[in-house]
C-alpha cells in the first residue's frame, strides 16, 4: 500500500511549510554549506520528508544505541581519536591518555595544576598524573604549544587515547 | 555474586561472556585495542576501556593497563576467555594480588598443568592413562628393545631436544627399531647438537577426543562427557561434536571418569578440559589439560543445555555447582563449525578486511556465536575466526543436514571464509561414517 | 518423499520451510512479488518464480500464478505457509485437483472447521467445551433469564449481526440484565438493522492458550502441549510461551486431551492448532482450530525438539508421524517475541523501509528466525514482522532474562522496531508472574 | 525501488504538485550538482516520492551467491525488470510476459512463429502464447514497434514481468 493511513504527507509543523525537497535550489544551497565548512553528509527529515548528501568517501553509518535497558557506553569509553590532529578545530591538536587510570590534574589536592589554560608546555613539561595500580605516573606533553583547553575533570577515568588536553600550536 | 565483571578478551568469547553477565545481571566491562573501537563486544558491554593500539602485544596481553582498566572500572572479578591471558598464570596471579578474583583456576593449578611433565606425572599419579614411553632417554639399543616390546609396536624416537619433526622416527617392529634409532639420533645430534632420544608408543590415525570437566570450590567434580575434535588442519580445530560418533559407551564413561579424576587429582577448580588422543581399539592417552573454557564449549552446552559461562562465574565467586553428576544427560548431537576469515583455495590464508553484507543463519536447532555484522571490518591483528555455527539436532545424521544447510544461509561477501570448505568436509564419507581421526582432513582435502 | 515443493508464501515462513526442505533433500521453489525480488527466500530457494506485482492479490494470492509457477517449476506438493492462502479452502482444493499435494488438511476439514458454527457444533460433538451460550437467539427476556441463570452470571449479550462491539453488553446480573439487553437490541438494531441479540458467558481477564496438535493419514493423532499467547495487542499476539505459565498440570493434560479429540473428529490430518480461552478458574472452552502451522510453532519446537515442518511434509506425503505421543517430551521454557517494523510511540505504527544495519542475537539457547539483512528494504505491502526471536531455557526465569538480553543484541537502524515495546512487557510484574491474561498489554501499556 | 509498479506516480495530494520524479531534466541538475561539488550520495524523499542518486564508489553492494552447494537461482528467476523502457538499448524497450508459464512463439509446431525479428506489431497483434493451468494464453503486444529480438526460447518457463521481445519504437 503506498499511502499509509499514517503517512501525513505534511507541511512542516510550524507555520511555514517545508516546501519541495526536490528543489534543486534549495539543494544547491546546501551543497554550498557542505563544501564551505567541509561536512560529509546532511541528513534531514521531517515528517516523511528527507534529504540526505554524502560528500566524499561516504562517512560509515555507526549503529545507534540498543533498545531499551541495553547500557549506553561509559563516557571514559568513547571510541577516541588515535591522532592529534583534530579538524574542528583548525591549528589545535589533543593530548591523548597514553594509559588507562585515573586523571589527576595535580600533584595533590592543595597544589597548584600542572597546567591551565595558557600555559605553555613543552616537551617534557608534567601536564597530568595518571593513577593505576597505585603507581603515579606523571605524563609529559611530549609536544610544543599552549594549553588551550582541559578536556577531563580531576579524578576521572581515562582510556588510552582519550584526549586529555587541547593544545594550540605555537609559531 | 559479583557486581561488575571485566572481560579481558575480544571477539565472540568477549560477547559470549557479556551475554552470560547480562542474563546474571552483572554488568560487563569490556576492554578493546584502537582496532576494536567499533567492536560488538564494546557496542554491548555496559562499559568499555580502551587499553591500548591494535598490536595484541600493546593491549590484550598488557596485564598492566587491564588491570588497570579493572580498577576504574571496578570490577570484582576478570573473564580471561581463550587466547590471550587466559592462561597466564603470572596474569592469574596479578588479578588476585590486585583485589579481582580470576574467573578460572588457582595459578598454582594453572601454572602445574601448563607444564607437560608435570601433567603427565600427575596422570599416571591419579591412574589416567598416558601415552606409554621410555620415561626418560634410552641409552643403548638393548634398552631401547626391551621398552619397544613392553610398549608394543609400532614406537616413535622422540629427539629430547626436538621440535618440527626432527629426529623423529616411527619404527614398525623390531627390525626396524635400530635403523630408526641410529637415524634419529645422528639427526638429532646434527640438528640440536644433542643425540638423547626416548621412545613413545606411535599411536597412528588417533582421534582427538577432550572431555569438559567443571569443579567447584567445595570439592564437587563434573564432566560433561566428551567433545571429538578430529577434524583439524595443522592442529588447528575445525569441527567439533559432542557425542563422539564411534565411542563405545563404556570406553565413553571411562574417559569421562579419568578426566574427572585427573582434574580433581590437580586440586582444580572451576571448567577445564582434559584431552586424550584415542587409538582405533579406543584406548584412550591423556595428552593435556586445558585450564580455560574453550572456543568449541558450545558444543557441550547444547547437548547438555548447561550454560558453561554462568557457571565458570557462579564457581568463581564460591558458589557450589548448580547441578550434580547425575543431573547431567547428555541429549541429541552437537556440531560447531569455526568460520575464518580464511581463503581455503589459497592454503587458508587470512582474509581480513571489511563484511560488506552478512547474512546470520537462523532456524531450528541453529546458534550463530559471532561478533561480525555487515560494515564490520575484521582486524588483521587478531586471530581471522568471525564466528561459530553450531546446531544441536536429535541424531548425527540430522545434525550434520541443518549444519549445511546452515553453512548454505551463512552468506558473507567482501571476505573469503571458510563455510564452503566447511561444507566439503560435512559430505566427505569418512566424517559422515564418523570414522575419521585427526590425519583426515590433511589426507583428504589437502594432498597435493 | 516429494522431490519438489512450491512456497505460496514469503518472509520467514517461506525461509523455514526452505530450511525444512534443504535438511531433507528436497528442492525448494518460491514464488514472488516484484517488491520481494532481493528477499532472502528468493535467494535461498533452489528456484524462485515471480508471480506477479507488489501488492498480495496481484501476486501471493492469485492462485492461477501459483498454480502456474507449480506447473513450471515441477514440484510435487504446495506448503502455504501462514495468512495469505493458507487457510483458503478453495485454494487448497485448486492445487490437489492441479496435481499438487498441498501441505495441509483436506480442503473439506479446512472448510468444516473454518466455520464458526460447524466447528462449534463439532466441539460439543466430541465433547470439548465450548463457551456456554443461549445456542441461537433469545426472543424474550423470560428466556434470556433462564438461559443466563443456566449459565451462570456475568452474561455477555451480542448482536447476531454484529461486529466491533456493537450491539454487545455486559451483565453482570439479573438486574442488569433487561436493561441491557434492551440497550443491545436497540443498538443492534441501529447498527444492522438486525436487532437479534444472543447471550454467552462472559470470560473475564481469559488467558489464550492453544493447544499444537498433527495428525497422519494413518490415523494417528498427537499433540506437542500448549502455548499461552496471553500477550496480545488488538488481538494481535506479540509474545507466546511454552508451557502456560499458571495452568496447572491436570488441566494441561485436561486441554491437550480435548484439542485430540476435536482433531480427531474432524477427521483432519497434518498441523492444527487448538485455540482455547481459559478463565481464572482454568476452566477452557473452545474457540476456534487454525488449519495451518502458526507463527508461533518455534515455541512448540523448541521445548519438543520435533521439528515441524519436516513432519507437516512427512505426514503429506502420506508418511505416518515419526514419534507417537508418548514420545513427546517437552523441556523447558520457550517464548517467542514477534519483532515487528513498527513505532510502538506511534501506536504501533508500521515502519517499513531500508534496514541499514541489523546484528541478529547469538548465543545460548537463542533462535532468530528472519528474513532480512542489512541493506534489505522492508515493503510496506505486506505485513510488518521482520522476525521472531525465540528463546529456550531450561526455566521460564532464564528463559525471560535470555530473552531480555538478545532483545538488547538485536540492534537494528533504518527503522523502528517493537524490541523495546517487548523489553517493557516482560519486566511488567504480572508478567514475570505470569498471571497475566489477554487484556495485560492493553490495561497495562496502552492505557491513556 | 524508484518504479515500483504498483506506486501512483502521482502528484503530491496537497497543493504544489513535487513534479515528476522521472523528470530527466530535474534529474541532470542533481547529476550535475553532485559532480561539481563532488557528492557520493544525493537522498531526496517526500511522502511516497523518492529519488536516490549515488556516484562513485558508492554503488550498493549484492550479495555474492551462497557457498558450496547453495543453488544458484534458476534462470527464470532472474529479478525481471518491470516497465518497459531498457537504457542498455537506446530507443528499444521490451515486451515482458504478464504471467507465469510456459512460452510458446507459435501456435502449433508446424505454424509459423506469431513474430519473428523484422516483425511490425501494433497493439493488438499477438505475439505469443503462454500456457499455464492447461490454458494457452494468446499474448498482445500491446504496443506498436519492430520486433528487433526474441528473448526467450520455444517452451521456456517464463514468469511474470520476464522480457520476451525487445521492440523498437517506430516514429
Amino acid at each position: 500500500m503506498t499511502d499509509r493511513t499514517d503517512g501525513d504527507k505534511r507541511m512542516s509543523k510550524g507555520g511555514k511549510p517545508t516546501g519541495d525537497v526536490f528543489d534543486i535550489e534549495r539543494i544547491r544551497q546546501i551543497v554550498e554549506l557542505m563544501e564551505e565548512h567541509e561536512l560529509s553528509e546532511v541528513d534531514l527529515q521531517q515528517g516523511d520528508d528527507k534529504i540526505r548528501l554524502a560528500r566524499g568517501s561516504a562517512a560509515p553509518l555507526y549503529m545507534q544505541a540498543p533498545v531499551a535497558h541495553a547500557a549506553p557506553m561509559a563516557a571514559a569509553a568513547a571510541p577516541p581519536p588515535s591522532g592529534a590532529a583534530n579538524a574542528a578545530s583548525a591549528g589545535t591538536f589533543t593530548i591523548n591518555a597514553p594509559m588507562v587510570g585515573t586523571f589527576y590534574g595535580r600533584a595533590n589536592p592543595d597544589s597548584e595544576p600542572f597546567v591551565k589554560v595558557g600555559s605553555i608546555v613543552t616537551e617534557d613539561t608534567v601536564i597530568c598524573i595518571v593513577e593505576a595500580m597505585k603507581v603515579f605516573n606523571e605524563i609529559p606533553a611530549e609536544c610544543r604549544g599552549k594549553i588551550v583547553e582541559v578536556l577531563v575533570g580531576d579524578q576521572q577515568p581515562v582510556d588510552f587515547g582519550k584526549p586529555l588536553f587541547r593544545v594550540e600550536k605555537l609559531a | 555474586m559479583f557486581q561488575r565483571i571485566l572481560i579481558a578478551n575480544r571477539g565472540e568469547i568477549a560477547l559470549r561472556v557479556i551475554r552470560a553477565c547480562r542474563e546474571m545481571g552483572i554488568k560487563s566491562v569490556a576492554v578493546y585495542s584502537q582496532a576494536d573501537a567499533d567492536s560488538m563486544h564494546v557496542r554491548l558491554a555496559d562499559e568499555a576501556y580502551c587499553v591500548g593500539s591494535a598490536r595484541s602485544v600493546d593491549s590484550y596481553l598488557k596485564i598492566d593497563q587491564i588491570i588497570a582498566a579493572a580498577e576504574v572500572g571496578n570490577v570484582d572479578a576478570i573473564h580471561p576467555g581463550y587466547g590471550f591471558l587466559a592462561e597466564n598464570a603470572h596474569f592469574n596471579e596479578v588479578c588476585r594480588s590486585s583485589g579481582f578474583e580470576f574467573i578460572g583456576p588457582s595459578p598454582q593449578a594453572m601454572e602445574a598443568l601448563g607444564d607437560k611433565n608435570t601433567a603427565r606425572s600427575m596422570a599416571i599419579k591419579n591412574k589416567v592413562p598416558v601415552v606409554p614411553g621410555s620415561d626418560g632417554l634410552i641409552d643403548n639399543d638393548k634398552i631401547a628393545m626391551e621398552t619397544a616390546n613392553k610398549i608394543g609396536y609400532p614406537v616413535l624416537i622422540k629427539a629430547t631436544a626436538g621440535g618440527g619433526g626432527k629426529g623423529m622416527r616411527v619404527a614398525q617392529d623390531e627390525s626396524m627399531l635400530k635403523t630408526a634409532l641410529q637415524q634419529a639420533r645422528t639427526e638429532a645430534q646434527a640438528a640440536f647438537g644433542n643425540g638423547g632420544v626416548y621412545l613413545e608408543k606411535y599411536v597412528s590415525r588417533p582421534r582427538h577426543i577432550e572431555v569438559q570437566v567443571i569443579a567447584d570450590s567445595h570439592g564437587n567434580v563434573c564432566h560433561l562427557f566428551e567433545r571429538d575434535c578430529s577434524v583439524q588442519r595443522r592442529h588447528q580445530k575445525l569441527i567439533e561434536e559432542s557425542p563422539s560418533p564411534q565411542l563405545p559407551e563404556d570406553r565413553r564413561q571411562a574417559i569421562c571418569e579419568a578426566a574427572v579424576r585427573m582434574i580433581r587429582g590437580a586440586d582444580y577448580t572451576n571448567a577445564a578440559t582434559v584431552e586424550f588422543i584415542v587409538d582405533k581399539e579406543d584406548n584412550f592417552y591423556f595428552i593435556e589439560v586445558n585450564a580455560r573454557i574453550q572456543v568449541e564449549h558450545p558444543v557441550t552446552e547444547m547437548v547438555t543445555g548447561i550454560d558453561l559461562i554462568k557457571e565458570q562465574i557462579r564457581v568463581a565467586a564460591g558458589l557450589p555447582l548448580s547441578f550434580s553428576q547425575g543431573d547431567i544427560v547428555a541429549k541429541g548431537a552437537a556440531l560447531e563449525c569455526r568460520i575464518n576469515a580464511e581463503n581455503p583455495d589459497r592454503n587458508f590464508q587470512p582474509s581480513p578486511g571489511k563484511i560488506e553484507q552478512i547474512f546470520a543463519p537462523g532456524g531450528l536447532g541453529v546458534r550463530f556465536d559471532s561478533h561480525v555484522y555487515a560494515g564490520y571490518t575484521v582486524p588483521p591483528h587478531y586471530d581471522s575466526m568471525i564466528g561459530k555455527l553450531i546446531v544441536h539436532r536429535p541424531t548425527r545424521e540430522e545434525a550434520i543436514a541443518t549444519m549445511r544447510r546452515a553453512l548454505a544461509e551463512l552468506q558473507v561477501t567482501g571476505i573469503t571464509t571458510t563455510a564452503g570448505f566447511h561444507d566439503r568436509v560435512l559430505q566427505h564419507p569418512e566424517f559422515v561414517a564418523g570414522t575419521h581421526d585427526t590425519t583426515f582432513v590433511e589426507r583428504e582435502f589437502l594432498k597435493g
